[in-house]
Order: structure tokens, then sequence, then C-alpha cells
């Protein structure tokens, strides 16, 4: 950990008293306090004067501090500002902290560094009421417009039901309606062309090729597309919000939804990082039974795209095919897990039950019979001149493009760098296997499916490695704070019995401290910030997921391309949109 | 029996066998493509589910039909009899058996190319007059669509005529008797199927419709019956395709044993199952690629296949 | 049979019902028809292309081959609501959805149904959170609620059919613009109480440690 | 061209596959023992109600959809004098078939359970009790051994097993 201990003493030296203070992390990831004037400066020194640059802005988010009662050493804060830098060449994290005072703090935006900050800073507005200075269209995102209050202040209320029941008379339905209204001119839009008249097409929030509630407004030039405005938060469920009032454990079933086609995928970086602040280091055979699970749904979260992905083109028989395929996949997920798309499995400390008898027999057969499945994908669907005609050129973006972006996963590989958290930092035990990166060169719809299909073969091998060599040992770590402890043990004594009623009823009490754990999920990098105040609770879950990062940036990698080219595009992204607005 | 009762009950035969034959073929492509994605379709209401297409017909004959207050309503509500009708007449042509036809023109040919144009009207008008951004964009390529493709399936057309020396369907078919034009005119062939495809926009080329990109296309703003016209045009199209393709290319109802009736539908329905096949497989093009492929290939072949029919035609001379 | 003629300006929400008896005793050719009507209903559910969230996956996985709801006639799935009779609530009422999820409903032409599928569009399920509708029936009115989170496939179907069976015996008007404009639902069995027996005969259940014991279902 | 009719082809040749369509509600759709559909209520080897009404299951239910009230019966049993489940809120989760200490509250394979009204999705316990074990047919917590209480030590009450010893338990 040189390089981190090098980059702390480097932005000391050069920014001296703005340097407020330096913060320990549970996840070793470089953390300091910058004071408010100057992040600006360090987050340019960082991003481009810096030898091995961070120029991947991964996240941006606040935390609302006035109830916190564990800040060792961290400055007087009502609110703080964290961003969180990535550099892929050095392979290291940066976390640049500001304190900020008063009920509705300001601060100098800085969309002009990172265009990709623009969404972030909105979210914070919106869910803080964080102003960011210095930019325009600082709107709501997630909420719809005419919301009153930041949902996660701690003062906003969370529960609907805390609250007024919902009604939607007539006359609210219409100013609902009438708030939807897309007004081109409130986004610097105009009608006229250089010598066209352009057209206003609303595509969403509710359209078959939209993947989800998700609104895009063209600016269409006969078919071409001149400008697009992405909206989001039609599906917003405030997860983070859930997380204040959950206890750690009965969090786990809600991370399940952030991106609904991952299942247990989600379930990992939450426990990881849980288990990380209680610092519980489970068995091998969990790792292992974690890894199996998480790449069988690898593997279902892209058959859906696959198929998806090809109806989108026009094709009506694979997602028929792929479907089938995921339904092998869930014959397997529910006899061992019990769910079929959310199988809130994962516990902390653990699984929730040992691996049952037969599950070889049914991975085993599985394997062969995806392979050769995925080779007739390939004559079917990937070598098909149109599927090709469809795809090759279109919604390409360049590496340069991706970082500044924030793009992650299968999109970032698509541009042909071998970036994969499984092989740079390896968790839960992806070290002890044998697995290649695919990536692919044009960074377009088509090299996007080519990683992703290549994807799932590397899952497969990956599973087969599980299979072969799974363990022995507990599906649970012997840890108190493993939630719950051992089911048998606690119906054999009375004293596991209440270390279980605990467990399960307050729920664990994790030690303060601050953790992010990041895996390389179906989607992209999903990483879960976590801090903990020493309570049953989260003080504040942050979820940064990979779709947010991927759709804001479609009306640039949708410019000069036809309608249908877009539905391609929104395709070959790959995004859920409860990975979008959580 | 008279000449004109004797014609009006072929008339009759042939309206009620072209409505049924394209009501039994949407429960035929819901089976089929059942079939083909490893499931079994409707097959609950009736033997092997062909009530299926009564439920659907009783159902949308009793849906609200309405008309959206934004569209122009005379336009809205003419255009699906405009597609119905326009995909009806020209089943007048057909020669179904020799001499069972309802009108063996002279023209029969040019009579069907001026009909097929006629439909475009149908989906144009409708989509134009919904008022809706998304039948717009429709109607638009179906503009593009249907008028460059009926150039080519003209064209293709043209090599038969030549061989045959003729225009009339009838005398195309008794000019097959030696072999089928499906061999010498394969180009021709395999250009009018594509045209076809696109004349009744069908998947790949139902672009007008393309549910993943314009939502439904022209018919975004249709409900019930209208739409149901629509719907029953569709599958009155790919029947009369279907037909001519055989009496063109795969000589009608020539062939041995069998009632010559027999022979063409039982072409007529490979032909249909052909069609809901490569429904059930192909993606679709982009609306320019289709075009560019219209022009910049079938173009110059067809005019190619013309120019080496007439070529050896002479030369046999 | 006199024929009312009468003109419908602002068609309500949920005509208030009437009694079977009155509208089907009236007479038999007509109840005849109105049989066939129903019938032709019953099995030719169109559904409308939407989707929230996560059970819209289950519910597109309830098309595909290993279930099949083709096979009910309900797999013609249309994008646009004008032409679809089923609107499923496939997932979380959002509050700034909500408006849509309503004018989408409006859209769609009578006769229409709704089923709310998945816990979140019966009551909000997990979502007890600022921005979710605690049920999708605050804002409309729903016919067969389907419970799971998601429902599996085999769940949805379920509700289908019961959908179906509802269907059957409702008597709605021929026609929009002539006859009596209100619908007659007999009342709907609770299912609950009409499984209670059967439910808690079940004594014994397989192992959960092992994979398929036996053939495959459970005992009951 | 030749790709497009391979993918044509491709698609013909299912024509020869065997159809995946399990014919629902004909034939059952098979679930595993472990897939967690309908909550029931299960009574011991004794077949007394296996519920004490401790309240785990509804504290550890992230959904807050158990609703419960505890009582004793003349021997100073406890049991829930209502237990409610809302299925409209339930997600099927399992955390209450864990949290469950004596194993009463367990997820069947059921999944049919739809309804058409709303209200109706409230579960009482006559709707969940049923009449045997369930998964776990010999597991019984009134015979493990209990804490000591001044007329008994531990272990050692009529019904009982003998103690656990606690040694076993580490690693």
């Amino acid at each position: 950990m040189n390089s981190q201990a090098t980059i702390l003493d480097e932005l000391k030296e050069r920014f001296g008293a703005a340097v407020l203070a330096e913060q320990p992390a549970r996840d070793a990831v470089p953390t300091l306090w910058v004071e408010s004037g100057e992040v600006r400066s360090v987050l340019k020194y960082l991003k481009s004067e810096t030898t091995a640059p961070y120029r991947m802005l991964y996240d941006l988010t606040a935390i609302d501090e006035r109830l916190r009662s564990h800040r060792d050493g961290q400055p007087e804060a009502d609110f703080s500002v964290i961003y969180h830098l990535l550099s892929l060449d050095r392979n290291a994290d940066i976390r640049v902290k500001t304190p900020l005072k008063g009920e509705y703090p300001s601060l100098w935006t800085i969309t002009d560094l990172w265009s990709s900050a623009d969404w972030y800073e909105r979210e914070v507005w919106d869910m803080f009421g964080i102003v960011f200075e210095g930019r325009t269209g600082l709107r709501r995102i997630l909420l719809p417009p005419g919301w009153e209050g930041h949902p996660l202040r701690k003062e906003h209320p969370a529960r609907a039901t805390e609250m007024e029941p919902f009604s939607l008379p007539p006359e609210r339905q219409e100013s609902a309606q009438e708030a939807l209204r897309f007004r081109p001119e409130e986004w610097g839009l105009t009608g006229r062309g250089e010598d066209t008249d352009l057209m206003f097409l609303n595509l969403g929030p509710q359209h078959p090729g939209a993947h989800g509630v998700f609104r895009v407004l063209l600016q269409l030039d006969g078919e071409e597309i001149v400008g697009a405005v992405p909206e989001i938060g039609f599906h917003h469920r405030g997860a983070e919000k859930m997380a204040e009032r959950q206890t750690w454990h009965t969090f786990i079933p809600y991370t399940d939804r952030i991106d609904y086609l991952g299942g247990v995928m989600n379930n990992l970086p939450y426990v990881l990082a849980v288990e990380k602040l209680a610092g519980i280091e489970v068995p091998d055979r969990v790792k292992v039974i974690r890894v199996m699970m998480v790449e069988f749904f690898r593997i279902a979260s892209h058959l859906v795209w696959y198929g998806t992905f090809a109806q989108d083109l026009g094709m009506l028989s694979p997602v028929f095919f792929t479907f089938n395929d995921r339904e092998r996949i869930f014959d397997i997920v529910k006899a061992v897990m019990g769910g079929r798309m959310h199988p809130m499995w994962f516990r902390i400390g653990g699984v929730a039950q040992d691996l049952p008898q037969g599950w070889e027999k049914m991975v085993r057969e599985f394997l062969p019979y995806m392979v050769h499945r995925l080779k007739e994908y390939d004559r079917t669907i990937m070598r098909n001149r149109i599927f090709k005609a469809r795809t090759m050129g279109i919604g390409s973006y360049s590496l340069p493009e991706a970082i500044e972006w924030g793009v992650t996963g299968p999109g970032l590989r698509a541009c042909g760098l071998a970036w994969d958290l499984r092989k740079k930092r390896p968790y839960s035990g992806y070290d002890q296997f044998d697995f290649e990166i695919p990536t692919a060169k044009s960074g377009d719809c088509y090299g996007r499916s080519v990683v992703r299909v290549e994807e799932m073969r590397q899952s497969l091998r990956i599973i087969e490695q599980c299979v072969n060599n799974m363990p022995p040992g507990s599906y649970k770590a012997l840890h108190p704070l493993t939630t719950p402890p051992l089911k048998e043990h606690a119906l054999r004594d009375i004293e596991t019995l209440i270390t279980h009623f605990l467990g399960v009823s307050w729920g664990p009490v994790i030690p303060p401290g601050e953790v992010c754990v990041a895996i390389e999920a179906t989607k992209g990098w999903n990483s879960y910030y976590l801090v903990s105040d020493g309570s049953i609770h989260s003080y504040r879950t942050r979820i940064r997921t990979p779709s947010f990062a991927h759709v804001q940036m479609i009306p640039l990698i949708c410019r000069g391309f036809m309608v249908a080219d877009l539905l391609a595009i929104l395709g070959s992204i790959d995004y859920v949109m409860a990975d979008v607005d959580r | 029996m008279s000449d004109i009762q004797c014609r009006l009950i072929t008339v009759f035969v042939v309206l009620i066998g072209a409505m049924a034959a394209s009501a039994a073929l949407i429960w035929l492509e819901r089976r089929l493509l059942g079939l083909w994605q490893d499931r079994y379709g409707p097959n609950r209401v009736g033997l092997f589910g062909l009530l299926q297409v009564m439920a659907d017909m009783i159902k949308i004959f009793f849906k609200e039909d309405w008309i959206p207050p934004f569209a122009d309503r005379p336009v809205f509500v003419v255009s699906p009899a405009i597609v119905v009708a326009a995909t009806l007449i020209p089943f007048a042509v057909i020669p179904f058996s020799p001499g069972i036809a309802i009108a063996d023109l002279n023209i029969g040919l040019l009579f069907f190319l001026a009909m097929a144009s006629l439909s475009v009207y149908g989906i144009v008008l409708g989509g134009w007059s919904s008022q809706s951004k998304y039948s717009l964009l429709g109607s638009l390529r179906a503009t593009a669509q249907l008028l460059s493709y009926e150039v080519f399936m003209g064209l293709s057309l043209m090599g038969v005529v030549m061989m045959a020396g003729s225009f009339s369907l009838g005398a195309i078919v008794r000019a097959q008797r030696g072999m089928w034009f499906c061999i010498p005119q394969f180009v021709g062939f395999v250009i009018f199927f594509i045209a076809g495809l696109a004349e009744t926009h069908r998947m790949p080329f139902d672009l007008p419709e393309a549910e993943s990109e314009l939502v439904d296309g022209y018919h975004t703003e249709y409900s019930g019956l209208k739409f149901g016209m629509f719907f029953v045009g569709e599958y009155l199209g790919i029947t009369f395709t279907s037909l001519m393709t055989v009496t063109l290319f795969f000589g009608g109802w020539l062939g041995p044993v069998l009632p010559p009736i027999v022979w063409l539908l039982g072409k007529t329905v490979v032909f249909i199952c052909l069609f809901i096949l490569i429904r059930a497989s192909l993606p679709r093009p982009r609306y320019d690629q289709l075009m560019s492929f219209a022009w910049k290939v079938l173009l110059p072949l067809s005019l190619l296949n013309l120019l080496v029919t007439a070529g050896v035609l002479l030369t046999r001379r | 049979m006199r024929w009312r003629f009468s003109r419908v300006d602002k068609p309500s929400r949920r005509p208030e019902a009437v009694s079977v008896d009155e509208t089907v005793g009236s007479n038999l050719l007509l109840s005849r028809l109105e049989d066939m009507v129903a019938w032709g209903r019953k099995n030719s559910i169109w559904p409308f292309n939407f989707g929230l969230s996560c059970c819209y996956v289950e519910m597109a996985g309830s098309i595909t081959s290993r279930y099949d709801i083709a096979r009910f006639g309900a797999e013609v799935i249309r994008g646009t609501p004008r032409e679809s009779d089923l609107m499923v609530i496939a997932g979380t009422p959002f509050i700034k959805c909500a408006p849509i999820i309503l004018r989408l409903y409006e859209q769609m032409m009578e006769p229409r149904w709704v089923i709310s599928m998945g816990s979140c569009a019966n009551s909000g399920g997990m979502y007890d959170i600022y921005s979710v509708v605690q049920g999708v029936d605050k804002i409309l009115p729903v016919d067969v609620y389907v419970p799971g989170c998601p429902p599996s496939p085999g769940a949805f179907m379920e509700g289908l059919i019961m959908l179906q069976n509802a269907i059957a015996v409702q008597r709605r008007p021929l026609s929009w613009v002539a006859g009596r404009q209100s619908i007659a639902r007999p009342p709907l069995p609770s299912m609950k109480d009409r499984k209670r027996e059967e439910r808690s005969r079940m004594t014994v259940l397989p192992n959960p440690d092992i994979v398929y014991p036996g053939k495959g279902k459970s005992d009951e | 061209m030749l790709s497009i009719l391979q993918t044509i082809w491709e698609v013909l040749l299912h024509m020869f596959r065997r159809r995946e369509t399990i014919l629902y509600p004909e034939q059952p759709i098979a679930s595993p023992p472990r897939f967690r559909g309908r909550i029931i209520l299960s009574r011991d080897p004794d077949s007394h109600e296996r519920c004490v009404a401790c309240y785990l299951c509804s504290a550890a239910c992230p959904v807050d959809c158990i609703a419960l009230q505890a009582t004793q019966d003349e021997h100073g049993r406890r049991y829930p004098e209502f237990f409610r489940i809302n299925f409209s809120r339930c997600i099927l989760c399992g955390f209450c078939e864990e949290a469950c200490p004596t194993c009463a509250i367990q997820l069947t394979s059921d999944f049919e359970f739809c309804e058409y009204e709303r209200k109706n999705m409230v579960y009482e316990k006559e709707d969940l009790l049923i009449s045997g074990p369930g998964k776990y047919p010999d597991y019984n917590f009134y015979r493990v051994a209990g804490v000591a209480v001044g007329v008994k030590d531990k272990g050692e009450s009529g019904n009982e097993l003998p103690p656990v010893d606690v040694r076993s338990l580490l690693p």
C-alpha cells in the first residue's frame, strides 16, 4: 500500500492546511477530509495533474452527519459530501470528503471536471438538499417534481404508512400529468434544426423497448436522433433510506432487488461489507458456495439480456430459448436456495443453509447442456448478418470516454481494457479460480455482446471448478456476530438460542466504522458503502450501482443514430431500472 | 345454372375461403411459433385450440371501439377498411383450378400489382390520421418501404411474364407445365418472396409496427374491430402472397393424381409456413438498411435477371 | 327486447354492480349471446406489455416455453393499451409513476381487467417507504391479487386462471352505446376459505435438505 | 445470406426438440422442498401447537407482516391467542422460519394462493395451522433441555433430553 501513503503525503504537501484530516477506513481506502473551498482543486489535481491520475469519478454522495455519535477525529460537520475516485492505472481508490455546515449547505459543482458528476450532484441535491453552485439544471432526479423535503435527511419520514395515504384524485392526476409534460426549452433544446424542423418524441416511461419505467425524450430529425434527455426516478424505492431502519440482517432482502436480475449477486457486496465491519472471516466452503451461486446468477442475468436484446432487434424466438435455460438455472437455484429471482440467501457470516443432498448432480447435468446451448446461440444470433448490421458500429464509445463517464463491467471491457474486479481485487476467493477476462476492441453494441457471451462461458468454467473442489466445512462462520447462528445449535441448546434471539430480534450490533466493498456484478461494479454508528442499523448505506452511470451516458452515445438504434443501444447497455433508481 | 349464378357462387366461396383461411392462419401461426419455440401455443379451447380464433374474434367484436378525439375521424375509420378491401380484391384474379377463377383477366398480374399498391394507402392514412407521433413514424416507414418494394415486386415478375408471354395468371400457370418457373426464374422468385415479405410488412420487415421501437406503429391508436381489421388484413396479405408465389413460380394448381385445388392449397400452406418460420427467426433490419438493400442490391439484381431472361429467350428463338 | 340508446359522455371507472339474475334472466337468446361473449373474452385475454419492476421479469417468464400462457390464449402481448384487455401491475407502483399507471389504465378500452402481481402491487409489500404507493388498488380497481415477491410464473398463471373464471361469470353490456351500461359481477369466493380444509390436513413435508426427494411435488 | 439461412435452420430444428412446457394446471409445477411458498404453522409430534408465541418471527420479519398475541394454557404452556400473517405484504423470505426456535413456522412449496380480494390475503391461525410436524418430523421443542428452574435442574424434567455439552459446539 505504498502508493496510498504517497498520494496522501503528496496531497498534504501540496494543499497544506486545506487537508483537514485523514480518516482511517476499514477498507484501507485512503480517506481524507478537505476544506469545502479547496475540494475542486484537490479533485482537479487528482484527475489530471498527479502521476497515474484518478480519472474515474466512481461515486459522489453525501452523509447527513447530524445524528452521528462515533465521529472520532473527523472534522465538525452537519453534512459531508464524499467523492470517490478511481485510478485504473494504479488500481487504487481515493475518497475525498468535505465537511459542510448549516441546514441547507452549498458547494461548488464539479460538472466541469467530470461531465458524469451531473446526475450524482442532482441526486445529492434531491436526497439531501445540498446545493451545488455554478451549474444549471439542478433539479429533482429521483423524486417527482414538486416533492417536498429531501428523503435521506434524518428528519424526513421513511414509512409511507406514517404519511397520509396516497390517493390520486382527478385534479392531482391532471397536475401530475402536466408536470410530466416535456418542455424542451427547459433543457435548452429547440424545435428548429439548421434547415429542418425537429420533432420531439417521448419514449417512455412506458415503452415496450425501454426495459422498465424509463423515459427518454428524443429530439428527432426524421428518424435521426439529434438530442436525447433521459429521465429516471420512476423506479425509486428508497433502498438507501430503508437501510437506515432495517437491522443489518433484515436489510438483506432489499439488496436482492437492487439489480433484480442479479439475485444473490447483490447480497454479496453487502454481506462482504458487513463482514468487513464486523471482522468476520468466513469459512472456505462459504466462499465457494457464494461464488458458485453468484456465477449462476451472472449467467441467468446475461441470458435475460441475450434474449431481450435479440428481441429488441426483432428476433422473436431467442428470448424463449434463453429463458428456458434460465429456468434450468432456476431449477438449481430453487433447489439450493429456495427462491427464484430473489433467493436472499446469503447471511452475515455465511449462507442460510448448507447445500442440499443431490446438488452436485443437478449442477453437473447443467454445465454441458449450457455449453451446447451457447454454441447454438452463436450460430443463431451472434453470426447473423442482420444482427451484426444492427449492432456493429452502433453506440460506440472509446476507452477514455468510458472512464470519464464511470462505465464499468462488460461495457468497459468492450473497449479493450481487461479490467475485472475478480482478477484485480479478488474477493470471496476468486483468486483461487482459473478463468479469463473476455474483452472486445470496438466498444459498440456488438462488442458488448461478445464480452457478455464469453463471460457466460467463463462463468461456467468457474462453476465447474466449484463443483469439483467444494471444500468441506461449515456453511456459517463461528463468530458472535454471525446472524443468525447455526440453527442446529440454536435448536438444541439454550446458550446458542440466546444469541439467536438477540441476532434475529434486535439484530447484531456492528462496530462503528466505514467500509466500501465493490464487486464485479452482472452489469458492472456494484458497491455498498456502509457507515456504522455502532448500532443495530446502518447509519448510512450508499449503494453505488453500475447502471446509473451507464444510463447517464445515453445522450452521448445515441446522437446521430436512428430511433431503431437507440433501442439497440438501450438493450446493449443492459441496465435494470431498479439498479439505476434503487 | 346460369353463368352469373356460377360466378356468384365462386365469389362467395373465395371470399369466405379467404376469410376462413386467414382466420385459420392466425391459429396456425400461433401453434407453429409454439412448435419452434419449444412450447405448445393455444391448445385449450376446442380441439387443438382450434376455437382460439373464434374466441379472439368474439372478444374483438365486443371490445369497446373508440376513436380518439384528436384523430381525423373519417380517414381514421376508413383506413382499416381500405386495407381489408385492397387485400381481398386481388383474390379475384387467382386461378384456383383450371377454369375456376372469379375473373381470369388477361392483365391479371397488372391488376394484382395495382391492387397491392392500394393497400399502402390504408396503412399510411391510418397512421397519419391517428395524430400520434408513433403512428406517424410508422406510416412514414410504411410509405417508404412499401413503395420501394413495390418496384422490385413488379420488376421481379417481368421475367415470368416474358417466359409465359402473358399477363394472365391462368396462362402463366399453364406455361409451367414443363417446368416450374422457380427454376429458370430462381432469382426472380427470391426477389419476389423478399418483396412479398416487405409488402405484407411481416417480420423481419415489420418496420411500420416494430413493437420494440414504435410501440405498435401505425395502428397504435386503433382498438376493437378496427384494429381487428388491420390484424385480419395482415393475414389475408400473407395468404394472398403465398398463393401468388405458388401461382407464379411453383406451377399453381399443377400436379399429378390429386385434384388441382388440393395442389394449389397444399403448396400455399408450405409458403405460409415459410412466412411464419422467417418471422420466428430473423432480426429486423434498420429502416435505412432496408432501403439500401432494396435499391442497392435488389434493384440491380432484378434488372440483371430481366436482362438475362430476355437474352436467353432471344437466343432460344 | 327493448333497446335503449344512450350516450355515454363520461364512462364511469367502475359501473355499479347489478345482480346477475336480474340481467341474465330477462331473455334466453340474449343470455346465450352473453355466455358466448363471456367465453370469448375469457379465452382471449391479451395482456398489455407493461412492467414496473422485478415481477415483470417473472410475468415475461410465464410467456416463455416452460409456462407458456399462450395455452390460455393470452400470449398476444400488445404494446399499446388500446388493444389490450389485461393490465398486469407487475412491480412496485411508485408515487412518481402512479399518474402514468392510471393514465395507461384509462387508455385501455372496456372491458379491461387488472391483475395485481406481487406484494408491492398488492399492498406496498416490503417497500413501506416514502416513494411507493401502498397497494395499487389505491388508484385503480384490481380483479385478482397474486401473492409473492415476485410470484413465480406458476402463481401468475393461477391468477390468470382465476381471472378467466371470474370473467366467465361476469355479464357485461354487449355494446358500449346500447343497453344497460352496468356490469353484473357475481360474488367471488374467498380462496382461503375454500382451500382451508385441504390445507389443514397437510401433515409431513419433504426434507428440505434433499433436492427433489422422490418425484417432485410436496404432498399436497 | 448463409448466416441468415443458418438462423432460420436453427430455429426450424427446434421442431424436433421436446417441448419444455409444463401443462399447468393439469400438470403440477414441481417445487423442490426448499422452495419458499405459503407459510404454515406446524404441530409437534405430540400434535400440540409448536408455536410458543415468542414473537421472534414477527421481530425478524423485514416487512412486519406477522402479528400475534401470546397467551397461556392451563399448564402454563405459551401459545398464540391469534396468529396473523398478511400475505399481501409477505415477501416469502423465510426469515421467520429461520428465526423460529421451535420450528413451528415453516414455508411450504405451495405457491398457489391468489385471491380475488385483498382482505382475504390475511391468514389467521386456523388458515395456517396444519395437522402434522411439516419439514421436521422429529423435532420437539419441549423435549430439549431447558433452563434450570426452582423445581428441576437443566434437562431433568419428565420429558426433557439431557443438555448438550457446550464444549461440543466449539470448533
